[in-house]
């Protein structure tokens, strides 16, 4: 469904992601990981289009991405959460819902009267995505005012509401404590019930392993391992990636 | 032995944020610290606080004696401090030699603004061009740093570093993005050049950097330090393993 | 006195109702585009030079002069968006300002070339008679001012928390990373943006030049500087700022005319912005926390 | 060399004072709308040392300079906290208060039986140093690229030494600068000092040259051309100003294909090369490869 070919990012002389294929299949939790600086952040904003590719393509079902501008992708059906999170502070919740709810059905109709109207009927039902997201009670709070946890869930929500077909989350689990884990690992499940295929870049291990149907490992912007995630475990190359320490390295620090 | 760095009770507070809630860590004169910690656990904001860009809320950080907890980042680097970056911070507009020659403005005389007499700078050019040839870069000194490799960056800032003549150097991941024989390098090159004489701070992800260079690790978790000690104890704790790789044997 | 400083006050809030909308204009695009526009005041000039023209030409009544007025400085503002804004990178904020400089050079020259006189006629709202309030004055061009203002304002508030455009722009001004994944059309926001920013500039600048009565190619500086002033005394990038600015800006003016004389004013207005700057650099509308901790992010 | 020419040359050496003045504070990273202002100290300050007060001529200019200086490390001490758009209003703020406080500037004195001296919006008559010491305007142009070449060499001097480096560092990254022992804030002012007195010398000598200066003349426009042409110019050395200065006066303004466009086509032009080049035709990089050459 969502596949990267040969994908290659050069910054001067630096290779961020140096020939990264990749295919996520429909339906699945798929989980990218690797240490930090291996070229994780830079994959996903080669598929969400901050950045162009040096070489390589991504491809939707088919359609050629590549060369889309980013709200493009996104009414394609690509979405994603960053890192630290990213909301429309200053908008209320169902806002920050309303804005991005602009499904592929919607580009078809006519110009003004989807600018004049604020809540549309096509895509995803607002409402629903709130109780969704147990933010039903706070949708007419402004985003800043949300709790850290309630912040992580409207930003879920949000890229929902552009009624996605592949869902890119960032390190979702960063500053969250182990309970909540066990709460994000429940709702990124629900996501997929949704029908939404899921792109889960993380460090929290215990989550990633729990989850996800495939991992692959990126290390040094190569893609290192694939597989489900106990093949992943019992890699070598993966080990010693992560735990460093092993004879192996050691022999590669003092050579 | 009294030690080089003490820092005490420091906290740093962004919005609702806490980043680092009362760290405790103290350096003694020549000693190698490695800092771990998962992302987001106030790594870099320790650094930040401790180069002078933010302001701590509460705590002290005493450098050979002196606080200089919320002193501006000029004087924090004129009393000895400096750092590198995690995202490399080069002069891109600027030659190498002037990227490095930038380490050595604050300790000139007002006169120097205007002149130097043509023996202080063929002195000042020679230190720095063997500073740059202790990294293979002599060749490119009057190039832009944009066409360097990641490696060599990297080795630019180092030199930097060492231009200034520092007491304690923080390095923030100085290995991010390397294969396994850059970051093997790179670590060489810290051994060799940075450690002899100085106190030294790396925060690192990658293991094989730090178990080359760092006998003593901390380990930061959500701006609390959760372990500090020899380096083979602190990487065993389980408590430390499962902050990094959660609690399934990995 | 104390009359005449009501008198003042009632006159200044008036003519600072207009420069509120100048600076609304200008905090638009920069609260969209972190960029600042300095052809803001010379595309509205072009407007308003259309809207003389047409008058002169062929003594149309108000409603075409308006027209006119609004076509003018909105295809100008157009022209401005493309050549200094959409063409030069988006890190290159100050390139961008450069640029609109010199395109304000070349919208005064063409101006000059045009219409080689110093001052031209401008049709204004005649037979309306002078309001009395109490032992205060008030010219009905003010009073049209000040609702024109007042219902403007209201209707971007509305449109902004209640259209779909309006939602774009705010998620543009706040988050732009963001903005753009949910499926912003950016570069369309923006322009969009800037057409309606010289649109609200166009109908401050039609209401300034029909309460003068007449025009110089002189208002496409006056009209930039009293934006920007305003701008800055309530604080960059904040609606309510740009309005209260305005208002400040207008009565203190009024003020420092009556009391001090025109040098005077002038000297004043410039020494208010200068302060404002140095001493207030949020403004007076303030900066949110969740603003200077982005801000304090985006530093290192 | 016809009269013509004389003006147009003397007119280019003049604005590659205040070009020179705005392209310093660009190199520190500022962008300043209102090197005018000390460009109107000079002339004022000079012009009233030599024609009030009577001082010799050398001594009026460095009046104007030390003026022209001074009060930009004035005003840029509490300006340089701000960045950015802010200090560009900032600069644009302080350079109409100014003018505006000239327009109301009296200070007439009785000189040999005649009154003479500032006269507010009317203007300073009769700055005749010029005349009566019998300098012709061939001698007077020499004496401004005299004078020009001076601040070149100024500014070779601060490129020998640190100078020139240290405004560089904390125009790009006044962080990093910071983190570099070097005190941002004193290089702002050094570099806005500097800038104050470039403009003040070349105010000080356009007084002189037109022996009539009023406020109206210090508007915005001098000072956003003195911006662009450095812009267009390039950052990289200090020619790149003087290039944008030759460009606009040397061949738009007198060229007849252009007479009455020239704005316009300036305007374009400058538009134009900022949208290819952000650094101007001279920057840092062109700069880098001719010393490459040079060496080879």
């Amino acid at each position: 469904m969502l596949t990267l070919e040969n994908l290659s990012k050069l910054f001067g002389g630096v290779r961020a992601v140096d020939d990264v294929s990749l295919t996520i299949r429909e339906g699945e939790i798929f989980g990218l990981i690797g240490p930090n600086g291996s070229g994780k952040s830079t994959t996903i904003n080669l598929i969400t289009g901050l950045y162009t590719p040096t070489t390589g393509k991504v491809t939707l079902d088919g359609h050629d991405l590549t060369a889309m501008a980013q709200h493009e992708r996104t009414s394609m059906g690509v979405a994603r959460t960053f890192q630290n999170i990213r909301l429309f502070g200053n908008l209320t919740v169902a806002q920050n819902l309303w804005v991005a709810q602009n499904g592929h059905e919607q580009r078809r109709a006519h110009f003004l009267a989807r600018w004049f109207k604020a809540g549309g009927e096509h895509g995803p039902d607002i409402e629903e995505l709130l109780r969704f997201s147990q933010l039903h009670s706070k949708r007419d709070l402004q985003a800043n005012a949300l709790s850290f946890g309630e912040m992580r869930r409207l930003e879920m929500a949000r890229a929902l509401a552009s009624n996605p077909r592949v869902l890119l989350l960032d390190e979702p689990a960063a500053g969250a404590s182990q309970e909540d884990a066990q709460l994000l690992a429940e709702r990124i499940r629900a996501v997929r019930d949704r029908g939404v295929t899921v792109l889960l870049i993380e460090h929290m291990m215990e989550l990633v392993m729990g989850i996800t149907d495939r991992i692959a490992v990126l290390n040094f912007g190569r893609k290192i391992a694939e597989g489900s995630p106990a093949e992943v475990q019992m890699n070598e190359d993966v080990r010693a990636a992560y735990l460093g320490g092993s004879h192996k390295n050691e022999e590669l620090v003092h050579a | 032995m009294a030690a080089a760095l003490e820092i005490s009770g420091l906290t740093r507070r962004f919005g609702g944020v806490t980043a680092l809630a009362g760290v405790d860590l103290s350096l003694l004169p020549g000693e190698v610290l490695g800092l771990i910690g998962p992302n987001g656990s106030g790594k870099t904001s320790l650094f930040n606080v401790l180069s002078g860009h933010y302001a701590p809320d509460a705590g002290a950080v005493r450098l050979d004696g002196r606080d200089i907890a919320g002193w501006a980042p000029r004087r924090i680097a004129r009393a000895g401090v400096t750092r590198s970056f995690q995202n490399l911070r080069l002069l891109k507009r600027l030659s190498l030699y002037e990227n490095l020659r930038a380490a050595t403005h604050s300790a000139a005389s007002g006169r120097e603004l205007f002149w130097q007499s043509r023996a202080a700078k063929r002195r000042e050019r020679s230190q720095l061009m063997d500073l740059l040839a202790l990294f293979g870069l002599e060749d490119k000194a009057d190039d832009a740093p944009g066409a360097l490799t990641l490696v060599e960056m990297r080795q630019l800032e180092i030199a930097r570093l060492l231009a200034a003549r520092p007491r304690l150097v923080l390095l923030d991941e100085p290995a991010a993005g390397m294969t396994p024989a850059e970051t093997a390098r790179i670590s060489r090159i810290i051994a060799e050049h940075v450690l002899p004489g100085r106190s030294v701070i790396v925060i690192e992800h990658k293991m094989p950097l730090i178990t080359a260079l760092c006998r003593r690790i901390a380990v930061l978790q959500a701006g609390v330090k959760i372990a500090d000690g020899p380096a083979r104890a602190v990487l065993d704790d389980p408590l430390v393993r499962q902050s990094y790789f959660g609690s399934r044997p990995c | 006195m104390l009359l005449d400083l009501v008198q003042n006050t009632v006159d200044g809030l008036a003519v600072g109702a207009a420069y509120g909308l100048l600076a609304l204009g200008f905090t638009l695009i920069f609260g969209v585009m972190r960029r600042l526009n300095i052809a803001f005041g010379p595309s509205i000039m072009i407007g308003i030079f259309a809207g003389a023209w047409l008058h002169a030409e062929w003594s149309v009544g108000m409603v075409p002069v308006f027209l006119a007025v609004l076509a003018g400085a909105v295809i100008t503002a157009a022209y401005v968006e493309r050549i200094s804004f959409a063409a030069i990178r988006g890190d290159a904020a100050l390139a961008s300002m450069a640029s609109s400089f010199a395109i304000w050079m070349q919208l005064e020259e063409a101006v000059a070339r045009v219409f080689p006189g110093r001052t031209y006629g401008f049709p204004t709202f005649d037979g309306m008679p002078m309001i009395e309030i109490g032992p205060v004055l008030l010219r009905p061009e003010y009073l049209v001012m000040l609702v024109t203002a007042a219902a403007l304002v209201a209707a971007l508030q509305w449109g902004l928390a209640h259209t779909r455009f309006g939602l774009e722009l705010r998620t543009l001004a706040d988050r732009p990373e963001a903005a753009r994944v949910s499926g912003v059309n950016v570069a369309r926001v923006a322009f969009l943006t800037f057409l309606l920013a010289a649109a609200i500039g166009g109908i401050a600048g039609f209401l300034i030049a029909a309460a003068d009565g007449q025009i110089t190619p002189k208002i496409g500086l006056w009209a930039t500087i009293k934006g920007l002033i305003a701008m800055v005394i309530g604080g960059l990038g904040s609606l309510r700022g740009a309005l209260i600015g305005g208002l400040v800006l207008g009565v203190v003016e009024a003020n420092a005319q009556w009391f001090l004389g025109a040098a005077g004013r002038e000297m004043t207005t410039y020494a208010l912005l200068f302060l404002a700057l140095v001493l207030l650099p949020a403004g007076l509308a303030g900066r949110t926390e969740a603003g200077a901790r982005a801000e304090a992010e985006r530093r290192l | 060399m016809d009269s013509y020419t004389i003006s147009v040359l003397s007119n280019i050496g003049l604005f590659s004072f205040l070009a020179i003045s705005a392209w310093i504070l660009l190199i520190a990273g500022e962008i300043s709308f209102g090197q005018q202002a000390y460009f109107a100290l000079g002339a004022y300050g000079a012009g009233i040392a030599t024609a009030v007060w009577q001082w010799p001529f050398a001594l009026g200019l460095g009046f104007g300079i030390v003026l022209g200086a001074g009060i930009g490390a004035l005003v840029a001490w509490p300006a340089m906290r701000l960045t950015g758009v802010h200090f560009a209003i900032a600069t644009l703020a302080f350079a109409e208060f100014l003018r505006s406080g000239l327009n109301i500037f009296r200070y007439r004195r009785e000189v040999g039986g005649y009154l003479t001296g500032p006269d507010g919006a009317n203007g300073f008559r009769d700055i005749r140093w010029a005349y009566e010491a019998g300098v012709e305007p061939l001698g007077y142009l020499i004496l401004i690229g005299g004078c020009l070449l001076s601040v070149i060499a100024l500014v070779a001097c601060l490129a020998r030494g640190r100078g020139m480096a240290l405004l560089r560092i904390v125009g790009e990254d006044p962080i990093l600068a910071a983190m570099q022992g070097i005190s941002v804030a004193r290089v702002r002012i050094g570099a806005a000092a500097l800038a104050g007195g470039v403009a003040g010398f070349g105010g000080g000598l356009y007084a002189h040259m037109a022996t009539y200066v009023e406020p109206a003349q210090f508007g915005v426009m001098p000072g956003v051309h003195a911006l662009a042409y450095g812009l267009i110019g390039g950052l990289g050395t200090v020619f790149g100003p003087i290039l944008g200065v030759l460009v606009d006066i040397g061949a738009l303004e007198s060229l007849r294909v252009f007479s009455g466009y020239r704005m316009i086509v300036f305007g374009g032009l400058v538009a134009l090369v900022l949208i290819v080049r952000p650094r101007g035709l001279l920057d840092e990089a062109a700069l880098r490869r001719g010393l490459a050459w040079l060496r080879r």
